[in-house]
């Protein structure tokens, strides 16, 4: 056992950390979610891809640095440290780009992963439907071949970035037939294609986080099918176990807000107007939980990645991780707008705004953690049933 | 002890319920948080006709004379319904505050639905401050009615659309003093009771909509081929949020007979109150969130309407953590 | 409404409060599930009983005093915050007790009432078998007609005070080809029934707190059916409602210690060794909680016991109160458990004990509360299904 | 960075696991429970023999000279079992107190199985003091070894039987002084740590076994037709305990690094650790109970051998909010 890090380590920590103090930009940019704040942010990508920092654990020859999952682990920690904006890439880089790497063809690597790392290419979901959340079996847009295309019918919904998005990667079902998760296959499909219309969906903030699409004899060709025909769920497995797993969240995306909740509490402690009271000192005690529980996160998260590195292999103790980090982060921005008391209502734009609102957009967007990739009620099934061996 | 309303209370109760269900509906909360008020046209009119916006000024005032256990069920309606309205400010803490201040020239007109009074206490926010025709605020140990064309207003936007929050930059003067010293300050600790108890009563009926909305969801929706309502992870998730719900309800109701007859205990029993209908409504909202999925968590659908209210309620007026550190005080610890 | 109370209930406090104030024993008694503590505890019933105090509730003829359902609380209040002795006649008084006003013979009445109030019958429970606990229903142990008595086969478990109580109410199954909940049969066995072995099972704390009951043809007569031979199931639906309703768990007995905890509290923060450190201000905030949850409680039931004396019937938000008193008083000791800290694992006789470790004994007293009387997921089950119309 | 245990250490860990399973079985403990000495006659001996109990005393004195990263796993196994012993007190916390100190005399016949060291730091009692040939005590800024001929005792009974504790009236005396001053008090807190990191590590290993034998147990038991682990609640009970044990784990481990190897921030760590593993094993014991059942509840059947370890090991050594408290001095709130 030895929990400090390499001389290389360290000095590729030096190296991000230098660069990210000379490129974050001083004023954050606008929500990823907006038309403008989109092309903002994919101006940050192509900036992250100029120095190759924008897939650090890819292999070179696609933009990476082919670096170790630790060393990834601490572009992370690094990254969210310093405040760097969101990864409008994020759904590309650390859900689809995985499943490429898996299951493309030799073509589809070279036609996809380079426009992916670059920014040029934003890839959204696509892959709820209506009547399918969690259940992904329940799917029932469908595609027919005709000749060298698919003809697509249906609707789907929950398309995170899907307003704006370039490329969207989807699962339809090819085989009407088969029974739930049989006759799926998965579609690399372009946002431009004819008889797709995409109708942005406000999130909770307000902003079109979301997009349905709806699909009418939309035609997508057969070499965008990822992983072979009919092969949809074992290909959507493997993308969703990076979900689940190490890929979907780093431990650094916790530590940050944890840490930036213990200055915000060291802040009120000494601004608080006398006549509010002081700060509530059960306050502190759940700060000092939440930034513990970041903390067991990434020891848990450093200890996978070991025996990853090892050899091992990722299996259902990942939505053990997927339970914590999300009621983790509900529980870290709560913290903080509890703390915030009266101003935790107030929106980012408000002169009296504690910390730009960002606890807020953030408890809004974390919220969203216990309900996406899998609930946590689904996980917490898997982990009895697949982990614990519990009968279903 | 006799721990019931009377049949008029609860049919007053109905009538309220029976005008938001027609006035209120969710796509009238929605529309106003786009609107330039951020109330519902012509509906805070409606509430004056009922004798709602003055139940609580006095008779004498030309008010309904009634008080805070008449009041309560009411508020509970204007919770159930997301009413974006001056209920609480207005209504619950202004009119009593100038009776018992011994103001009567704004009172006689707030009490005819002719102004909108705001009020500055227990909060460094005032809720339609742009809509109020005068200001009660508090600067040391004084009470000021400061007209509207008197203050400067800053808008402060809530995550809650609908309330239009404002600082106020004001300077006291003799003209606008109303109070000072030991009684002022006493009155602005019953009003701020009176405030924190129709939050209360709000975030309870606040959680009570969250859990009906969500029942009505899941018995609906289907996942792995079975209705989400019927998975017993769901029901738990249910089943906890109702018994916050149900358990803090009566404090509302306790609280409400303390203000109403000045009990010597009366702070005490709004701080149970109010913290038990901030973790109520908390829990609620978390718990409807978590039992709708993806849906709820947009904006297009109606549950965060319900949800962005019980969060600004749930920390207005002292949010549970203030008011149990009050309550401790008063057990001596 | 109106929440203070009457000349009558004051007048009636003042007189119970003034009698616990001569009568309560300065030293605890033996625990009652010891042979010479039961009997102690019997000493204690007929002293209760000789001024009229046992069986408040109950008319006068069967050594109650009519008193309502608001006085019965004050009663409750008063004997809690008293200290007096815990209730070895409960499992008759609260549970037996109701069942037979309801659904006895007027013979049955005046043979069981009387000797349940006056102590000389001490009642214990026999309903659970090792393979039916929450699940009544499967209840197995049968009892066949013979002329008139029934013969009994079988073993009932987790029968508390089952070790020395004088009689047990049981559900036998008398019909054995009917299904689930019909057939069973309600009886009432006298303790020293032939056929019938009594074997004590320790709880937590070691003390034969159950008994384990085997019969092999045992002999019961028919006049000990409550309720109708096949009627088992609808009379013990109406006891185990008095379980989870009112009669189970009055709020004084969770005023007290939720009160007593805020003393302790007091007395913690004062007496602190300062090499310790001082009270974690986070216990405060928990202290507050319980004491806040006592009162809730209160005024529930008192808006309960209104409704019901209005002519209202207990429905299945008995439920809510089940789980919430019993949450409650798991929370309340454990909180005081750590207030005591490195002394909270102390027993009674230890002599750092706190508070002669009624705390610890508390705390494995309340952690039944949850199982016994329908598990706790029972009725969350019962909660979404029978209140909020959630589909099974 | 490389987080993994070798394979040295891994087999070590397996041979440790097999003498406890022959050795240690539930009714091995239940009889420790009821026996003059509260532990398992002969099982020390063995683990003398293996060199567990003089694990962490240097080569030099004759131990083993191992540190607290080859202990941890050991401290697991301990908790698994519920091993009713002194591997914190007499191997995690006094070899290393006496070495730290320069002590040889005690040291030496402690690392040869001679002698057994009692340790009364961090608790106002001292574990199986009564069995313990010396004592080392602390008074102000100093710490003394005290034959056990030296000391009064007084038992105070455990709500786990065979934890044997007692209260200890000595008199300090130049005798008896070990070493005094800031080097005394630095080994003092280091002691502490050593025994919160072998506590953190045990209850890590009782909250394990509490989830194994309530899997077995609802993987069996049947209500209402259905075995009871193929209910969602009791599915999610078990996952949560589950949850909060495994995120407890690495926390041990990575203090039992920190501590081995000196390092800046290991009292943190430290309590990073044992925080987490009280609140891991309430939380197991608390689920363990309601998914068991009234069983559960008996004194006949196993599970309340573990249960009361766990209850006892969360509180000793600093409880979850002593250790939590710490950590925020040391984030300066």
């Amino acid at each position: 056992m030895d929990l400090t890090f390499t001389e290389a380590e360290e000095s590729f920590r030096h190296d991000i950390r230098s660069w990210l103090q000379q490129h974050v930009p001083a004023k954050s940019l606008r929500s990823m979610d907006t038309a403008d704040g989109f092309e903002q942010h994919r101006g940050w990508e192509k900036e992250l891809h100029a120095d190759r920092w924008s897939v650090v654990s890819w292999p070179e020859k696609y933009g990476g640095r082919d670096c170790t999952l630790i060393e990834w682990l601490i572009f992370e920690e690094e990254y969210y440290r310093s405040g760097a904006p969101g990864r409008v890439s994020a759904n590309g880089v650390t859900l689809l780009g995985p499943t490429i790497f898996g299951f493309g063809t030799e073509e589809q690597k070279d036609r996809f992963l380079p426009k992916m790392a670059s920014g040029d290419e934003i890839w959204a979901q696509g892959w709820s439907e209506p009547n399918a959340g969690s259940d992904l079996a329940g799917l029932k847009t469908k595609a027919v071949r005709d000749g060298d295309h698919f003809v697509v019918n249906g609707q789907k919904t929950w398309c995170s970035r899907g307003a704006f998005a370039d490329w969207i990667f989807c699962i339809f079902r090819t085989d009407p037939e088969a029974q739930r998760h049989k006759g799926l296959t998965y579609f690399l499909v372009p946002a431009d294609t004819p008889g797709m219309e995409r109708n942005p969906v406000g999130r909770l903030d307000g902003e079109p986080g979301f997009a349905e699409l709806f699909f009418e004899d939309a035609s997508v060709h057969e070499s965008m099918i990822l992983g072979g025909e009919g092969q949809g769920w074992n290909v959507a497995m493997a993308t969703a176990s990076s979900e689940r797993g190490l890929n979907l969240r780093s431990p650094g995306r916790f530590m940050a807000p944890a840490e930036r909740a213990v200055e915000l509490f060291q802040r009120m402690s000494e601004a608080r107007d006398e006549r509010v009271g002081g700060v509530d000192p059960t306050l502190r005690d759940q700060i000092i939980r939440n930034w513990m529980n970041a903390q067991a996160y990434r020891w848990f998260t450093f200890s996978t990645a070991t025996r990853l590195m090892g050899g091992g292999h990722m299996g259902p103790e990942a939505s053990l991780m997927k339970v914590f980090w999300s009621e983790m982060d509900v529980e870290i921005h709560a913290t903080a707008l509890r703390l915030a008391g009266a101003q935790g209502e107030l929106m980012g734009d408000a002169p009296d705004a504690v910390d730009d609102g960002t606890w807020m957009d953030g408890y809004q967007f974390a919220l969203s953690g216990p309900i996406y990739a899998g609930t946590n009620e689904i996980q917490r099934n898997i982990i009895a049933e697949r982990v614990l061996g519990l009968p279903r | 002890m006799q721990f019931a309303f009377t049949e008029d209370q609860l049919l007053f109760r109905d009538t309220v319920r029976d005008l938001l269900a027609n006035e209120c509906k969710p796509e009238a909360v929605r529309a106003a948080w786009l609107n330039p008020t951020g109330r519902v046209p012509g509906l805070w009119d409606k509430l004056v006709d009922m004798g709602v916006a003055a139940l609580t000024a006095p008779e004498a005032a030309g008010g309904m004379g009634m008080n805070e256990v008449d009041l309560v069920l009411l508020q509970e309606e204007a919770g159930r319904a997301a009413l974006p309205e001056v209920l609480i400010e207005h209504t619950a803490v202004a009119l009593p505050l100038l009776a018992e201040l011994g103001e009567s020239a704004w009172l006689a007109k707030a009490a005819a639905g002719e102004v909108i009074v705001g009020v500055g206490v227990g909060s460094p926010y005032v809720l339609y401050a742009d809509q109020a025709d005068v200001l009660l605020l508090v600067h040391e140990d004084e009470v000021h009615a400061v007209p509207a064309a008197d203050v400067t207003l800053t808008a402060q936007r809530s995550v809650d659309y609908s309330r239009r929050l404002f600082s106020v930059a004001w300077t006291p003067s003799d003209a606008t003093l109303l109070a000072k010293g030991p009684a002022a300050q006493q009155a602005v600790v019953d009003a701020c009771d009176r405030g924190a108890l129709a939050a209360a009563a709000q975030c309870v009926g606040i959680a009570q909509t969250l859990i009906e909305v969500t029942v009505d969801y899941v018995g609906q929706r289907e996942q792995f081929g079975k209705v989400v309502g019927s998975y017993q992870a769901v029901k738990h998730h249910i089943a906890n949020a109702l018994i916050a719900t149900e358990f803090a309800r009566p404090l509302a109701y306790v609280a409400a007979y303390a203000v109403a007859n000045s009990t010597p205990h009366r702070g005490r029993d709004v701080s149970l109150a109010k913290a038990a209908a901030s973790d109520a409504v908390d829990k609620a909202a978390r718990m409807a969130l978590q039992c709708h999925g993806a849906i709820g968590y947009t904006f297009e659908y109606d549950l965060h309407l319900w949800m962005k209210r019980g969060w600004a309620l749930a920390a207005s007026w002292g949010d549970a953590s203030f008011h149990r550190d009050r309550i401790g005080r008063s057990l001596g610890i």
